[in-house]
């Protein structure tokens, strides 16, 4: 296990108490906040402010990537060992679209699962406080920070209701 | 659209409920499971033994006859990569439109996809000849530099449904990933350590979830032109032929909107009884299944289009052998098969216009077997019907399948049905963080932030 | 036809008759003399063979002694190799013309074509012995390959393109594995002739 | 049965084989793990070279045409017949049955050596000295008392029989099942000569056959069929032959393969053909002058055989019988022919004499009835029935049976087993245990005729030799070499056969004939003799006249019992009198009629069928006098309605695992009566009633109609010869026009096809290639099959069974389809009697655009450079789409490891090693014998020089006897199948699919059907 990060774990029951400590503690300079919830919500996400996810990017290039890998391969493929058929030309290229779009799907998903692996490693939660019911019913927030500031956030945390506030590290 | 906005499950209905119901359907199974488990694990066994007969004697054992050189083994297939598509419309393209009641089935819809393409997967290995070299349709580097044939409509089926196992495995998986940490956090023991090696360290934190949520997005938008495409790239291994009543340019949108037809057919019948059995009635209520007989009445609608567009073309062209294959489809010698598709998909699914009989379960699942057998008669009809009586009147031959082509047909069966099983058993079959999505989070004060 | 067999056999002994004369020279390498463009073969016995590359045939027969030291041409005893598909195995007759009169030269040798006398003086007789050579170049049996065309077009040294140097081999081993399409087709691309599927395939 | 000994002797075949071992074992993938061995030759043959087909010129023992025969050989065995090109008979054609041979040498039902039975009666394998002990010795105790009946063919091996038997003071018969009795006999009553003349089908302008199945087994049928082609294919070919084409009439009461080729059926009551003969001789000679001065006596004779009385006789108008009549004298020459087995009533010497009465009057005899040929016949029914009285009689003590099987080709109930059994020792020379070897004591199997020396004499001028072109299969003997051993053993008598063997003694005999011949070297004149495959000349025709008092007594043919239905029993194409029963090439060609393989069938008329309430398949039992049987039903409207047909050739009860227990003997319904000297087949009447028995009939035929699809096109004969193309004749005809593409679409098509040609332009597509192709003249197709047996020979194909026929998986490359065209679009099985048969030969098309292509998803269907459709078997995992995409169903999958079944050892030593066999899970098709080629290909390389045309003749057309197929490179401008691409009357199948085939069909001439 990594090294566990110094800081300040809340749970709430109510997802506006959870939304208060975030803006509060924003306001506040604690912008490293890493916010657990059982199911995507936009509130948190809004009260965060992240930028949007590049994933895309990866959908993107790795949809092209497929494109062009359908079209070089059928058409390399044809010419490197030329078989006529049905009377058609050697490289067809009406039937290779259905390659090229298949591998635009193909290699487009699976980069996009690759970015989103990667993308969700680069910010790891190694080290970070977890409890399960984070993924049950409760929303989780975890503030690091240094020691002396460790009783200001557990004031903001009860301040907006934490049904649990423990100390980290 | 009132019924459409109108959220699914019941409003009491907290988070934590939620995530108990659902882990409890993991939880020890009942013997009724198990004897379902068992049916399903010896109809398999009764497929492989069939298919070890093939690899022994010949595709000669099933009732292939000259020209009919496809029969049962394809009818099969399409049929399985059709039954796929239902989940993967509601998994991807009722995401894409926000559609609320797909939430509580979309899972068990989507696990449904992924099994039935891995069935249809292994039937053109089991049609096949020589099933030991399979592998050559695929483009792989050999001594022989020897690469296949893109032109195939089999190649292009091989890169469809490779892709489409794929994608669908994927979207799965990824949807899996947070409802395997909230079961991981539920139980305890051995389990616990299965699952929190299948939840890849989710934890639901912000960053998370932001990656996450876009990239199913991504995912969704991928996965829905496959729906259109998978069938219409099956579609048009009968439509890139000669063959009279296979080439039709209808057939890419009859076959997706079949695939669909018989997709929904295939989620109503599991989702029937597998709602008694995981007591999920709470979950998935009348409301989700009226929406899900209301897509069957559109696609059957489509279907029942189509068919009346097939025999229009036939006579409207002037084709002679057009003509005579229609005519030979519904009057020839197997009008049975051709009866029995227009009844079960064209006429039973006009039913579904009564409200009353779209929120009966026992109708719907009735009607849901009808869809079955008649898509599989359609497919059947189509192949085996329409290579019977083609361009050269003295190669006509009738195909009587065989007991070979029915052990097949009932492993595959068994194949599908065992791994489902093995699925509800194993995994949420109901998606959790989706539901919990759309169930608001308590508040403190009434009124909200936003 | 019988004619044919007896001049056939006649051709064959004045062959053998010569060789032996030309191979006096040859016994001279052994005390370290080789002869031009002949190649020394090693003194070998049957029972070396285990330790040889390739399979171990019946008789220990020396391809680097008849093809390499004697130079022998390899459709001498091969002789349909340029006219038809086939290469064809030498009869023992074939193998006779020249050993009614040669004896080998050294014991294990002659211990050698003793075994193919007995194959030969038993042939008429109801259960003669059978001289089973163990094939070591196989081709697979949907792939078409006339011997003849490769001959005529590679020229002299056809026979080694695919089969080795077997002038050299004490016991003929598998070089190249011929019933490997990849084999073929790398020539084939290379020299620039067709690789249609039915060239070889029907 | 199980006694026999059937296992062959591996030894001997590895001495024949020598090295490449059996070149052909089923594709089993590129595993080399296994070691094989390489057996060299100790001693080769110096004709053999490796790799290289060796040809030898033979004779063909199968009928008594005596063809001449090409057998190919590799590595010294046998792999195909074909016709010797040089052979006056049969010019290098040669018939389904005659090919089939291959699988008589072949047979893994030949007895491997002499066998006798002990004292328990099991058979038990015996030594050849052994053998012969006992038969000498049988020999010495019966003196005098010896008789041998023969179905061998003349020549020098018969006439040694006869003297070393008449030596002994036996009796000799030489005695075959279709030995043409009644022609014999009418010809010495008509003309005084016992003999069988040839007939010059080729030049006749009008052919009329009364009940003659002159292109199935009358006589010479490959002849006969060059002839017929020749008379009726001249359509086009040059100014002349523009207005020859023959018209050919059928007049019986079953309509044969004969029948459906001929222009008009006239299905006539039996027995009323001599009356109608007689009755055309009349008007013949009453209204054309030109009859040979002699015949005028007999008008008188004749007069009294009114139009009327033979119309009313036959069931037909008066018209039609002057209208024949007419027809046959104005066209010179023409040709009435009869004497066919199935119309061989009691009447039939009538019949024959009246049919040559007919041709005498038209002036045909010495123009198209040639007589001086002598074809070759036995001494007829009337000697065996002499002989079997003699052996009722215990005055046979010896009986030797040699090439006949009398016990299942003479009625049972003419008691011929029975008779057997009065013999006290019976020996068989059979290489089978058929049902006559089984009634004997001592089997001395003889060697097939492709492995003994031989000469034969099938007619006057042609001396044509056998030659051994391999070393013996079994462990048999030269029934010649067993006479000559038998003959110094016995001494005495014998003693002045000296002869070391029969080679020995034929070269001897041989000798005499190059000394008649002139020749100053004996050697050199049987060595070019044995080259060329014997002497051929060509006699002149003898002059005949009529015999002095020629009279005419006319009786009406009795029919045996009071049944409904007359029955008439006809020669199968395919089994001729039961001796092809084991040839599985042969039980799997359809038949050319009912298209119903490998069981037997009963024939009955659609309004019949449907008054007994009968339909395809369902069993009749039919009850006579002297038996009865059960039969499966075949719906046929070329059958009278108060006549039911049974083809002969099953219902073996020993002959092997093919043959045995299969189908029924319709002799067993018939009478052995003997009173004509000839057997009369159609001489019963039968009951018949409907059993609960089924069979699904295993026929190769899905719908029996071309449903207006141009499959087979025709044209009237006017219009052929004004030149038309079919589109333009369909116009003529005022049909809606016959439009295969509007104009401008074709011109879109065209264009887009240049566009898409130029794309393909690569690689090894860029260099200049020859384009392959075929024409099929369908005027000239008679369908007889007999290219379906050289493709099942020249590509391995194996046969499938009955049961996989069923499910039409039967693996004919080439299937020649038959339509019944009578206006009706669909429907049933059963067809109107004025429907005509249309023949058409379909194998892979070879398209430019072929469907089959493009669908495969690992290119095992491809273009090759030279325009074929190639397959690579190797290649093709079994997707069977190309099967499915093909629109000529042409393509041919291997459901079941088929060939593993189908060439049993030795069967296997047939296999092509050019051709590879194909294993399971693959497609093949029709690949215009690649082989051949690519082996002409080769030669040529080597020569340095280009294919010509004529190099690459295809299995098929090679043994075509109507000479109907054309093959060769249609970029050549000079083939003569570039030729037939441009002929008017050609166009291609399902022409308008745009797949553009490589294969021609050439429209088929009909006369009008007006008339």
């Amino acid at each position: 296990m990594a090294a566990p990060v110094p800081g300040v774990l809340a749970a709430f029951d109510h997802i506006d108490g959870a939304l208060d400590a975030i803006h509060e503690l924003k306001a506040s300079g604690h912008t490293d906040l890493t916010v657990y919830s059982a199911a995507p919500n936009h509130e948190i996400e809004a009260a965060i402010g992240h930028p949007v996810s590049r994933v895309r990017l990866f959908t993107l290039i790795g949809g092209l990537t497929g494109c062009t890998a359908g079209y070089a391969m059928t058409t390399w493929m044809s010419y490197d060992w030329p078989l006529l058929v049905g009377g058609k030309p050697i490289a067809s290229i009406p039937p290779y679209v259905v390659i090229m779009f298949e591998l635009t799907i193909l290699i487009g998903a699976l980069s996009t699962v690759a970015g989103m692996i990667i993308l969700s490693i680069r910010r790891s939660v190694r080290g970070k406080p977890f409890h399960p019911r984070f993924s049950d019913d409760q929303v989780g927030i975890f503030a690091p920070c240094a020691a002396h500031q460790a009783d200001a956030v557990s004031r903001v945390f009860t301040t907006h209701g934490a049904v649990e506030v423990t100390r980290e590290g | 659209m009132t019924a459409i906005t109108q959220p699914g499950p019941p409003l009491t209905q907290t988070h934590a409920e939620v995530t108990r119901d659902v882990v409890a359907t993991l939880g020890t199974p009942s013997r009724g499971y198990y004897l379902a488990l068992f049916g399903a694990v010896g109809m398999f066994l009764v497929g492989l033994g069939t298919f070890v007969m093939l690899l022994k004697d010949g595709l000669g054992l099933a009732g292939y006859v000259h020209p009919v050189m496809w029969l049962v083994y394809i009818t099969t297939f399409v049929f399985w990569v059709g039954i796929g598509h239902a989940g993967t419309l509601i998994s991807a393209i009722l995401y894409l439109f926000r559609s609320p009641w797909r939430t509580a089935v979309y899972r068990s819809t989507e696990a449904m996809t992924v099994f039935a393409v891995m069935t249809a997967g292994l039937f053109p290995i089991i049609h096949i000849g020589r099933q030991w070299i399979f592998y050559w349709l695929l483009p792989y580097p050999n001594q022989r530099m020897l690469w296949p044939n893109f032109k195939s409509p089999l190649i292009w089926d091989v890169f469809a449904i490779g892709t489409y196992l794929t994608v669908s495995t994927t979207f799965l998986v990824v949807g899996l990933v947070p409802d395997i940490a909230a079961v991981r956090d539920k139980v305890s023991g051995w389990r616990k350590k299965v699952y929190a090696m299948c939840s890849l360290g989710w934890t639901g934190s912000d960053n998370q979830w932001r990656h996450y949520t876009r990239g199913y997005l991504y995912l969704a938008a991928l996965a829905t032109p496959l729906v259109l495409s998978v069938h219409s790239v099956v579609s048009w291994d009968f439509a890139m032929s000669i063959v009279p009543g296979w080439h039709g340019t209808i057939f890419a949108p009859y076959f997706v909107a079949g695939a669909i037809y018989s997709g929904i057919g295939m989620v109503l019948t599991l989702l029937v009884p597998l709602r008694k059995v995981l007591k999920l009635e709470h979950m998935i209520t009348e409301y989700h299944f009226d929406n899900l007989a209301k897509l069957t009445l559109l696609t059957g609608s489509i279907l029942f289009y189509a068919y009346l567009m097939e025999y229009f073309v036939g006579w409207y062209s002037a084709n002679t052998f057009e003509q005579t294959t229609f005519f030979r489809r519904a009057f020839g010698p197997q009008w049975w098969a051709g009866w029995s598709m227009i009844i079960c998909n064209a006429f039973v699914s006009q039913l579904l216009w009564f409200r009353k009989i779209r929120t009966n379960l026992t109708a719907l699942f009735v009607i849901s077997i009808f869809i079955n057998v008649g898509m599989w008669f359609e497919r059947y009809v189509i192949i085996a019907s329409s290579l019977s009586n083609d361009y050269i009147p003295y190669a006509w031959a009738q195909a009587n399948p065989t007991w070979a082509d029915w052990g097949i047909l009932v492993g595959s069966f068994g194949w599908f049905l065992m791994y489902f099983l093995l699925f509800a058993r194993t995994f949420p079959i109901v998606a959790i963080q989706e539901i919990k999505e759309m169930i608001p989070m308590p508040r403190r004060k009434r009124g909200g932030a936003h | 036809m019988r004619k044919l067999a007896v001049l056939g056999t006649l051709a064959t002994m004045g062959f053998a008759v010569g060789v032996v004369v030309t191979s006096r020279p040859s016994n001279a390498q052994e005390s370290g003399r080789p002869a031009p463009d002949s190649i020394a073969a090693p003194m070998l016995s049957a029972s070396d063979t285990a330790s040889l590359k390739g399979p171990r045939q019946p008789i220990f027969f020396r391809h680097d002694i008849h093809a390499g030291q004697f130079k022998i041409d390899c459709q001498y005893c091969h002789y349909s190799v340029s006219t038809a598909t086939e290469p064809g195995i030498p009869t023992v007759q074939t193998c006779m013309g020249c050993h009614l009169v040669v004896a080998g030269s050294d014991s294990g040798g002659r211990a050698e074509i003793r075994k193919l006398r007995t194959f030969y003086n038993e042939r008429d007789s109801t259960d003669a012995p059978r001289l089973e050579w163990v094939r070591v170049h196989t081709l697979a049996r949907h792939a078409h390959f006339p011997h003849m065309l490769h001959v005529a077009a590679i020229g002299p040294t056809a026979c080694g393109t695919c089969h080795g140097d077997v002038a050299r081999m004490p016991q003929v081993w598998k070089v190249n594995d011929v019933n490997n399409m990849g084999f073929c087709i790398n020539c084939h691309v290379e020299r620039n002739v067709p690789r249609d599927c039915s060239t070889c395939h029907y | 049965m199980a006694e026999v000994d059937r296992g062959l002797d591996r030894r001997k075949f590895l001495k024949v084989l020598g090295v490449t071992g059996v070149g052909s074992a089923a594709l089993g993938g590129c595993s080399t793990d296994k070691v094989e061995k390489l057996i060299p030759y100790l001693v080769q043959d110096p004709n053999q070279v490796p790799g290289k087909a060796t040809i030898y010129a033979s004779t063909c023992t199968e009928c008594s045409a005596g063809c001449g025969l090409h057998v190919t050989t590799r590595e010294a065995r046998a792999i195909k017949l074909e016709g010797n090109p040089d052979h006056p008979v049969n010019r290098g054609a040669l018939c389904a049955r005659g090919q089939a041979a291959l699988q008589g040498l072949y047979n893994p039902d030949r007895i491997a050596g002499p066998m006798a039975r002990n004292e328990a009666g099991d058979w038990v394998k015996v030594t050849w000295d052994d053998a012969i002990g006992r038969l000498v010795r049988a020999l010495l105790a019966a003196p005098g008392r010896l008789a041998v009946l023969s179905g061998a063919g003349a020549g020098t091996f018969s006439d040694l029989f006869r003297d070393w038997t008449e030596a002994q003071g036996g009796q000799f018969v030489r005695w075959e099942p279709f030995d043409h009795e009644a022609m014999r006999a009418a010809n010495r009553r008509i003309f005084g000569l016992d003999e069988l003349p040839a007939h010059d089908f080729a030049r006749a302008r009008h052919i009329v056959s009364f009940g003659a199945e002159f292109l199935e087994t009358w006589l010479a049928p490959v002849e006969n069929q060059r002839g017929f082609a020749e008379a009726r294919g001249r359509v086009g070919e040059g100014q002349e032959g523009e207005r020859g084409m023959a018209k050919a009439v059928y007049i019986g009461p079953r309509r044969s393969l004969t029948g459906l080729n001929a222009d008009e059926w006239h299905a006539t009551t039996p027995g009323s053909e001599a009356l109608l003969a007689l009755a055309m001789a009349n008007v013949v000679l009453s209204e054309r002058s030109g009859a040979p001065p002699d015949a005028n006596a007999l008008r008188g004779v004749l007069s009294e055989y009114t139009p009327q009385r033979a119309a009313e006789a036959a069931g037909l108008e008066t018209e039609t019988v002057l209208r024949l009549a007419r027809e046959f004298a104005s066209a010179q020459p023409s040709l009435a022919v009869a004497g066919g087995i199935s119309a061989q009533h009691r009447g039939a010497v009538d019949v024959c004499a009246a049919v040559n009465l007919l041709n005498y009057v038209a002036g045909n005899v010495g123009e198209t009835v040639l007589f001086g040929a002598r074809l070759q016949a036995g001494d007829g029914y009337g000697a065996l029935r002499t002989l079997q009285q003699s052996m009722t009689a215990s005055q046979v003590g010896v009986l030797i049976v040699h090439e006949a099987n009398p016990v299942y080709a003479v009625p049972a109930e003419s008691g011929f087993a029975a008779a057997m059994a009065q013999v006290p020792f019976k020996v068989s020379t059979s290489a089978y245990l058929d049902e006559t070897s089984a009634a004997c004591d001592l089997l001395l199997p003889n060697h097939h005729a492709l492995e003994r020396w031989d000469d034969a004499k099938p007619r006057a001028g042609i001396h044509a030799l056998l030659q051994p072109v391999m070393e013996p299969v079994f462990g048999t003997k030269p029934t010649g070499d067993v006479l000559l051993e038998t003959a110094r053993l016995v001494g005495g008598a014998l003693g002045g056969f000296s002869a070391v063997n029969f080679e020995a003694h034929l070269k001897d005999a041989w000798a005499s004939v190059a000394q008649a011949a002139g020749a100053s070297d004996t050697v050199e004149f049987w060595r070019e003799s044995l080259r060329r495959g014997g002497r051929f000349a060509t006699p002149e025709p003898t002059v005949v006249g009529l015999a002095a008092g020629v009279r005419l007594q006319l009786t009406e043919p009795a029919l045996d019992g009071d049944g409904e239905f007359t029955l008439l029993p006809y020669p199968s194409p395919m089994l001729f009198d039961g001796r092809g029963a084991n040839r599985p090439w042969l039980r799997e060609n359809p038949d050319p009629v009912s298209k119903i393989t490998w069981h037997s069938w009963v024939e009955v008329h659609p309004d019949t069928a449907a008054r007994l309430d009968v339909r395809d398949g369902e069993h009749l039992r039919l009850t006579s006098p002297h038996g009865a049987l059960e039969v499966p039903v075949y719906v046929y409207a070329g059958v009278r309605r108060d006549v039911i047909a049974l083809p002969l050739g099953l219902g073996h009860t020993e002959f092997g695992a093919y043959a045995t227990g299969e189908g029924v003997n319709p002799l067993d319904l018939l009478s052995a009566d003997d009173g004509s000297g000839f057997l009369p087949y159609l001489s019963t009447r039968v009951e018949v009633e409907r059993t609960r028995g089924f069979t699904k009939l295993a026929t190769t035929q899905g719908n029996p109609r071309q449903l207006g699809r141009g499959i087979v096109e025709t044209m009237p004969l006017p219009l052929a010869e004004r030149g038309l193309t079919v589109a333009q004749s369909y116009e003529e005809q005022g049909h809606a026009e016959h439009e295969i593409n509007p104009e401008l679409e074709r011109e879109a098509i065209v264009g887009w096809a240049e566009v898409q040609q130029e794309k393909q332009r690569f690689g090894g597509y860029a260099d200049p290639h020859p384009k392959w192709g075929m024409a099929v003249d369908l005027s000239r197709c008679t369908g007889c099959s007999a290219c379906v047996t050289a493709c099942y020979a020249e590509n391995n194909i194996p046969w499938v069974g009955a049961d996989e026929v069923r499910r039409g998986r039967e693996m004919s490359w080439m299937r020649i389809e038959r339509y019944w065209e009578d206006g009706a679009h669909d429907g049933g099985a059963s067809h109107a009697e004025s429907a005509e048969a249309r023949f058409i030969p379909v194998m892979c098309q070879h398209c430019d655009n072929a469907p089959c292509e493009p669908v495969c998803p690992v290119y095992a269907s491809y273009h090759t450079p030279d325009g074929l459709n190639g397959q690579v078997y190797n290649r093709c995992v079994g997707t069977r789409y190309c099967g499915n995409n093909c629109p000529y169903k042409v393509r041919y999958y291997n459901w079941f490891a088929f060939a593993k079944r189908a060439f049993p050892e030795p069967m296997s030593l047939q296999l092509n090693p050019e051709v590879t066999v194909r294993a399971r899970g693959v497609m093949e098709k029709c690949t215009f014998c690649i082989q051949r080629i690519r082996s002409a290909q080769h030669t040529a390389r080597l020569e340095g020089r280009e294919v010509q045309d004529g190099d690459v003749v295809t299995a098929c057309a090679q043994a075509c006897p109507s000479g109907a197929i054309v093959f060769g490179n249609v970029r050549d401008p000079e083939s003569r199948v570039a030729a037939a691409r441009q002929h008017p009357r050609g166009y291609h199948l399902l022409e308008d699919l745009n797949v553009r085939p490589s294969v021609t069909y050439l429209a088929k001439v009909i006369h009008s059907v007006e008339a």
